[in-house]
């Protein structure tokens, strides 16, 4: 019996720890097609569209107007101009709206590709952004009381469990070393994996052939929780961003990412 | 470098691209006049029609150096390598890959220039766990490798 | 992590009292989703289970409240009306493999699946298994007792009964899987027959 | 969105090896899109890799090779500052070009 473990430890000694997918990610190197949607991105910011022909360039996404140089790292963050805690992703669409005049019911009516689709402008533009932002500290802005009351938003909606599976955020995110199937499970509540995670989104997702936003990690988490769809922008969307950016704080910028 | 700049210069990026592809779009037409696409085997839909559409059955051969990861994350994206000893098996020509178990076995076929070392890697979409296989001419005769890959199930969803 | 975030926040007296949130919550989350497919809003209500089972793992339900909830969900298991607990481990096999059912873009024509395998190693024969639940490869050794199928049958069913707050669903109270797929998924486990209980090898 | 290579070519001793990543949704034809309805087939069918004006690697490919493909190759000679391209086609008449210098 024991030779036939120690046979079986060597044929397989990977599959017993989250090393599984080394070979294969060796294979993979680090060549990310993300690289194109970046460039993509890139170009739409520049770009003059809308009924005001204006590109995005005055776009203030925190730091100043047209300032994209670390912008990412400090969402989602509170904005005078709306009064509200803003994602990068409904940022974009109010400076789509505000600068370049452009009906938001169209600009967010599908923020996200869908399948047999090959990518989005909001996609590209996060992608970009977050490029923009790569090796930079995550520091989500705190300082306002509405960027607080999310986060403690987040943290309530973070261990909600509902629907028929009874699944929360929690049932998949709240302990370390575990994973679903092979796919290693991020903790959310540890800074350091909440870190890992949050910082490389976006990313490319090799199964969709598609560079994926946070905000729409969040849309398929919840379809696998079985409960309705998130509705794009929501708070409780904006929420659970700021409760992970805000565990994930002190980390390193590090999307676009590779994964599965 | 501001952004203003920045902007210029990948605006000035992508009419390069545009001019660069006006004078290439008759090249692929010139590369490729000497081989013609093997399309026989391309339509076949199982793993010995394919190969026998290649001529004849293949011999293994220890020359034919095929990577491929034991267990795949995603059956979308499956990165694989192929390399030939030449010290043990010169003169290779064309390299043919082929998975299995999916719906059209004959993934890409590959001619190398006279004179260079074989090496060719690339990514697969593999339907379903089965082997792969690596399938070499040199001198008009057809040798092999092949390997088996796991294809896992995703997360939540299954 | 919640308790020291709101320790430090109470401390800074910045904080927003945390009943403001809660009685607001149901509403927010409300407002922030809507039906999609098979998945409606009435989904979102939670159950008093669900309510008292929203606590992060170190802040554990009042004891009381806690014996009166295990005692209720036991009470309501539904046994196989025929006496009968194992169906075709084969089949059973089947159901631990699917992931599918009740998301939004599922056809609930389709029978859902248990995607037993997203949480617990079963069958050794496979390698695609997660450890958010404990392995239950060689299950079968635990015998056929009545005990034993009850206890079982229990845990698919409605596993707080038990294990109060526990992270897996409530197959069988919450109908995520039907009389006869839970009997299958029985003898997937218990049958010694079962690829569950080979040697693994 | 088709056309776009990223490629890389260096020297490794004897040989120069290429690395490049070309956007193309690399469609086969029988996946469904949100709405049920067929995607039609879309993917590169001819490769071809030249250093100058030579073919070292030309290649066919099948809707098996992955979105957004890589393709790593390596040739014999090859000096610093030669001219680098890979060129593609695919079954829908788009064509794609990509040009960098060995480094």
């Amino acid at each position: 019996m024991i030779t036939r473990w120690c046979l079986l430890w060597l044929a397989f000694p990977a599959w017993a720890d989250e090393g599984v997918f080394d070979q294969y990610r060796d294979l993979m190197g680090d060549d990310n097609p993300a690289i194109f949607v970046i460039d993509e991105g890139e170009e739409f910011w520049y770009q003059s569209q809308g009924p005001s022909g204006a590109t995005l360039e005055a776009c203030d996404l925190g730091l100043g107007a047209g300032v994209t140089r670390g912008a990412y790292a400090q969402f989602p963050r509170y904005f005078a101009d709306t009064d509200r805690v803003m994602d990068i992703e409904t940022r974009l669409i109010h400076c789509m709206e505000t600068l370049q005049g452009r009906d938001r019911t169209v600009t967010a009516a599908k923020p996200y590709s869908l399948r047999g689709d090959f990518g989005t402008e909001l996609e590209a533009l996060v992608t970009w952004l977050a490029a923009e932002s790569e090796g930079v500290v995550i520091a989500p802005e705190q300082g306002h009381p509405k960027e607080r009351a999310m986060y403690a938003l987040g943290e309530e909606i973070f261990f909600y469990r509902a629907g028929p599976h009874d699944f929360s955020c929690a049932t998949c995110h709240e302990q370390s070393d575990k994973r679903i199937r092979l796919q290693q499970l991020p903790n959310l509540t540890d800074h350091h994996d909440a870190a890992d995670a949050y910082g490389s989104w976006p990313a490319y997702r090799m199964s969709q052939g598609l560079v994926r936003t946070m905000g729409w990690r969040l849309q398929d988490c919840f379809r696998q929780q079985r409960w309705p769809g998130l509705t794009f922008g929501s708070e409780v969307s904006i929420a659970l961003q700021t409760y992970m950016a805000v565990n994930a704080a002190g980390g390193i910028m590090t999307a676009p990412g590779l994964k599965r | 470098m501001n952004k203003t700049e920045k902007g210029r210069v990948s605006r000035r990026r992508l009419l390069n691209w545009v001019a660069l592809l006006s004078t290439a779009v008759a090249l692929p037409a010139r590369a490729w006049a000497a081989v013609t696409r093997p399309d026989t085997a391309f339509d076949a839909t199982a793993l010995d029609q394919a190969l026998m559409a290649l001529g004849e059955t293949p011999t293994r051969h220890e020359g034919v150096i095929f990577t491929t990861p034991d267990i795949a994350e995603n059956g979308a994206v499956v990165p694989i390598r192929v390399e030939v000893d030449q010290t043990v098996l010169p003169n290779v020509s064309k390299v043919y890959v082929l998975v299995e178990m999916n719906p059209n076995p004959l993934a890409a076929v590959f001619d190398i220039a006279s004179g260079t070392e074989v090496y060719i890697e690339t990514r697969v979409k593999v339907a379903q766990t089965g082997n792969l296989y690596a399938v070499v001419e040199s001198d008009g005769q057809l040798f092999m490798a092949s390997r088996e890959t796991k294809v896992t199930l995703g997360g939540c969803g299954g | 992590m919640k308790t020291t975030l709101w320790k430090m926040t109470l401390l800074l007296g910045i904080g927003i009292a945390p009943t403001a949130v809660s009685e607001d919550l149901a509403a927010v989350i409300q407002a922030s989703f809507s039906d999609r497919g098979q998945a409606t809003l009435l989904r979102l209500e939670q159950d008093p289970l669900q309510q008292h089972c929203s606590q992060p793992r170190d802040q554990p339900v009042d004891d009381e409240i806690a014996m009166a909830l295990r005692q209720q969900r036991l009470d309501a298991v539904v046994f196989p009306a025929d006496g009968d607990f194992l169906g075709d481990w084969q089949r059973g096999a089947t159901v631990a493999a699917s992931g599918r059912g009740l998301q939004f873009n599922d056809d609930p024509s389709i029978a859902n699946g248990g995607n037993c395998y997203a949480c617990h190693q079963l069958a050794p024969s496979e390698v695609a298994y997660g450890t958010l639940g404990p392995s239950l490869t060689q299950y079968g050794l635990r015998g056929q007792s009545d005990a034993m199928l009850r206890y079982t049958w229990t845990k698919l069913w409605d596993t707080h009964a038990f294990n109060l707050c526990s992270h897996m669903p409530r197959f069988g109270a919450q109908k995520i899987l039907d009389e006869q797929q839970l009997k299958d998924v029985m003898a997937f486990l218990l049958d010694p027959n079962s690829s569950v209980n080979q040697p693994t090898e | 969105m088709a056309g776009r290579i990223k490629i890389r070519a260096q020297k490794k001793g004897e040989m120069t090896e290429v690395k490049a990543l070309m956007r193309h949704p690399m469609e086969t034809g029988m996946r469904k899109d949100q709405a049920g309805e067929s995607i039609p087939a879309h993917f590169i069918t001819d490769v071809a890799v030249l250093h100058g004006d030579q073919p070292v690697m030309q290649a066919h490919w099948g809707a098996a090779v992955s979105a957004n493909p890589f393709l790593g190759v390596r040739f014999q000679g090859g000096q610093a500052g030669d001219a680098v391209r890979v060129v593609w086609t695919d079954n829908q008449g788009g064509t794609g070009e990509g040009e960098t210098t060995i480094r």
